[in-house]
């Protein structure tokens, strides 16, 4: 093995978070494209191998994580944190995700509740934070999502996300809200 | 009755329950049946109430919203003219905003999936690594020429007998003037050690009063972003702005030097 | 590679502190033998591609860490490229270069404070170093500059650095710097 697929190996696991592109040349004290062929070739020898660890590339860094395969086995471990979050959590951190920055007051908009308590617990847990302040009346406090977001959900970055559905009002043509009228009648 | 009671408590929120209704009833989204659909969520907030369960007021707030929609949709329509084309349908804010919900619900289930999967993977704390701070990569030479001419400086006025001094007389107040020009000169704010640049020991002593005496006047401020950092010095923007009213830090240092 | 060794490699790499013989056991669903098996292969298996990770047996358990042959790219990890010098550490260090071979307590004397952090910080980023001891009572360590001292300044060699700063432009006189010597000795 390249012993420099070596220093790799050893500079992911000891970072357990993900190490940034910019942090691994400077490390490994080589250039970009010698440093994608190491990613590369380790990718490709943990795939080979069907090793117990992969390679992901996440928050904009790349990091090692356990192979999904042997999920079952790792599970016995009983190192899993409970990250589970409630329903009214998760729709509240995908609006949060997909409409950054937003204020607390347009989302409770949009869920039709208040979610004081989601907030501070979605804070809590570091999936969100505040980004600044809107400029309007009362200054409200911009929220946006974390890198630990982006690792929650194996994500490189935020343009990572899932597609949002189409807004279907868009889909309203001026005959349609006519249609509608006449038939409110 | 026990089916109502497990129905009930699902609900987070009003657009839940009306998303709940719209399903149910196989509503069509862009034409809501907005009596019925009224009377069928005032009948389950009265089960709420039937169970003893807490109503919160976001389900009033969309009860009242929801009559309110259906007593506009009563109200004879002018006849129909341009500026009728304008006023949306009452049910219009109410249709985006089930329509907006319902979008994000849909993710969230599919970031529900990306989260699970994610789960799976497990990763390590990071290691315990010592911090290692490394030198700047770009130091100025005279940078370093300077501060050493400053401990020689310093050091002079502290150790040598008082008599191969020249005898020089400063006032506070010339300190004082000096220090809120040269402040004006650098754009408000300067480096403590910068101030004091002055060679003998009264000198430096007549500067460190007009320091003190400018913070207690709140004319500057002084202060240390973290420790072992950089001591700065800097003038209070309130008292420049009442001093000289809009003017930029040029005018007012152009002022500064005609009065001088 | 055996599907077990995998597993194996996940479980280590999961597992926060080191995995008892039977707590593995337990995990992989198999028996002593077989485990000692695993682990010799697995082992080996790192040995031969000089992985970045090792397999350590320790403290009644068995853990994964980083192969000490990489330390030295490892421990990068924790490197923090400083902005600039503040002025205490740009005057001793100023101190040193001007006035080298020269002593902790020496340079105390001269800029009439304690620099025991400074010192430290100064050597951690290697801009000086411990040149041998002085003949005197105590026999203090002098301390000088380096090499890296003469890249961030941009010196070909100390030759290079500028003459001392002329008495005159301190208003310090001949006979002063003579004074001066003296009382800094």
């Amino acid at each position: 093995m390249d012993r420099l697929v070596g220093a790799l190996e050893a500079v992911l696991f000891a970072s357990g978070e993900p190490v940034s592109h910019g942090a691994l040349l400077e490390i490994l004290q080589i250039d970009g494209p010698r440093l994608e062929q190491l990613l590369d070739n380790y990718r490709q020898e943990l795939l080979e191998r069907h090793s117990g660890l992969q390679l992901q590339q996440i928050a904009g860094g790349w990091q090692l994580a356990t192979n999904m395969d042997y999920y079952d086995y790792v599970q016995r471990l009983g190192e899993e944190r409970d990250k589970h979050l409630s329903q009214a959590a998760m729709e509240t951190l995908s609006i949060v995700a997909f409409k950054q920055p937003i204020t607390k007051q347009e989302i409770e908009h949009i869920r039709g509740v208040r979610i004081e308590k989601i907030m501070s617990r979605l804070l809590e847990m570091e999936l969100i934070r505040e980004l600044g302040r809107k400029d309007t009346i009362g200054r409200p406090i911009l929220y946006g999502t974390t890198d630990t977001f982006l690792q929650c959900f194996g994500l490189k970055d935020l343009g990572d996300l899932p597609e949002l559905p189409a807004p279907d009002t868009n889909s309203l043509t001026q005959e349609q809200m006519i249609l509608f009228q006449e038939q409110s009648e | 009755m026990e089916q109502y009671s497990i129905n009930l408590e699902c609900f987070q929120g009003p657009m839940e329950l009306l998303m709940h209704l719209i399903d149910k009833n196989k509503i069509d989204i862009y034409d809501i049946p907005i009596a019925s659909l009224t009377e069928q969520y005032i009948e389950y907030l009265d089960r709420y109430r039937s169970f003893n369960i807490e109503i919160t007021s976001e389900f009033i707030i969309m009860a009242a919203t929801l009559v309110q929609i259906k007593s506009r949709m009563l109200l004879p329509r002018p006849p129909k003219s341009q500026e009728d084309e304008e006023e949306a349908d009452p049910r219009q804010e109410l249709i985006e905003r089930i329509l907006e919900y319902k979008r994000f619900k849909e993710v969230s289930n599919v970031m529900e999936e990306m989260q699970q999967v994610q789960g799976r993977c497990l990763t390590r704390e990071p290691m315990d690594i010592p911090v290692r701070h490394l030198a700047p990569r770009q130091l100025s030479l005279h940078e370093l020429v300077e501060a050493f001419a400053n401990v020689i400086a310093v050091r002079q006025e502290l150790k040598l007998p008082p008599v191969l001094v020249s005898h020089e007389e400063y006032t506070i107040e010339e300190k004082m003037e000096e220090l809120i020009s040269r402040l004006h000169q650098q754009g408000g704010k300067m480096n403590f050690f910068a101030v004091f640049s002055g060679h003998s020991r009264s000198e430096l002593i007549a500067t460190f009063l007009a320091v003190l005496e400018l913070i207690k006047l709140k004319t500057i401020s002084v202060y240390q972003q973290n420790q072992y950092g950089e001591i700065e010095i800097a003038v209070h923007v309130e008292d420049k702005a009442s001093a000289h009213g809009e003017a930029e830090p040029e005018e007012v240092m152009k002022r500064e030097v005609q009065h001088g």
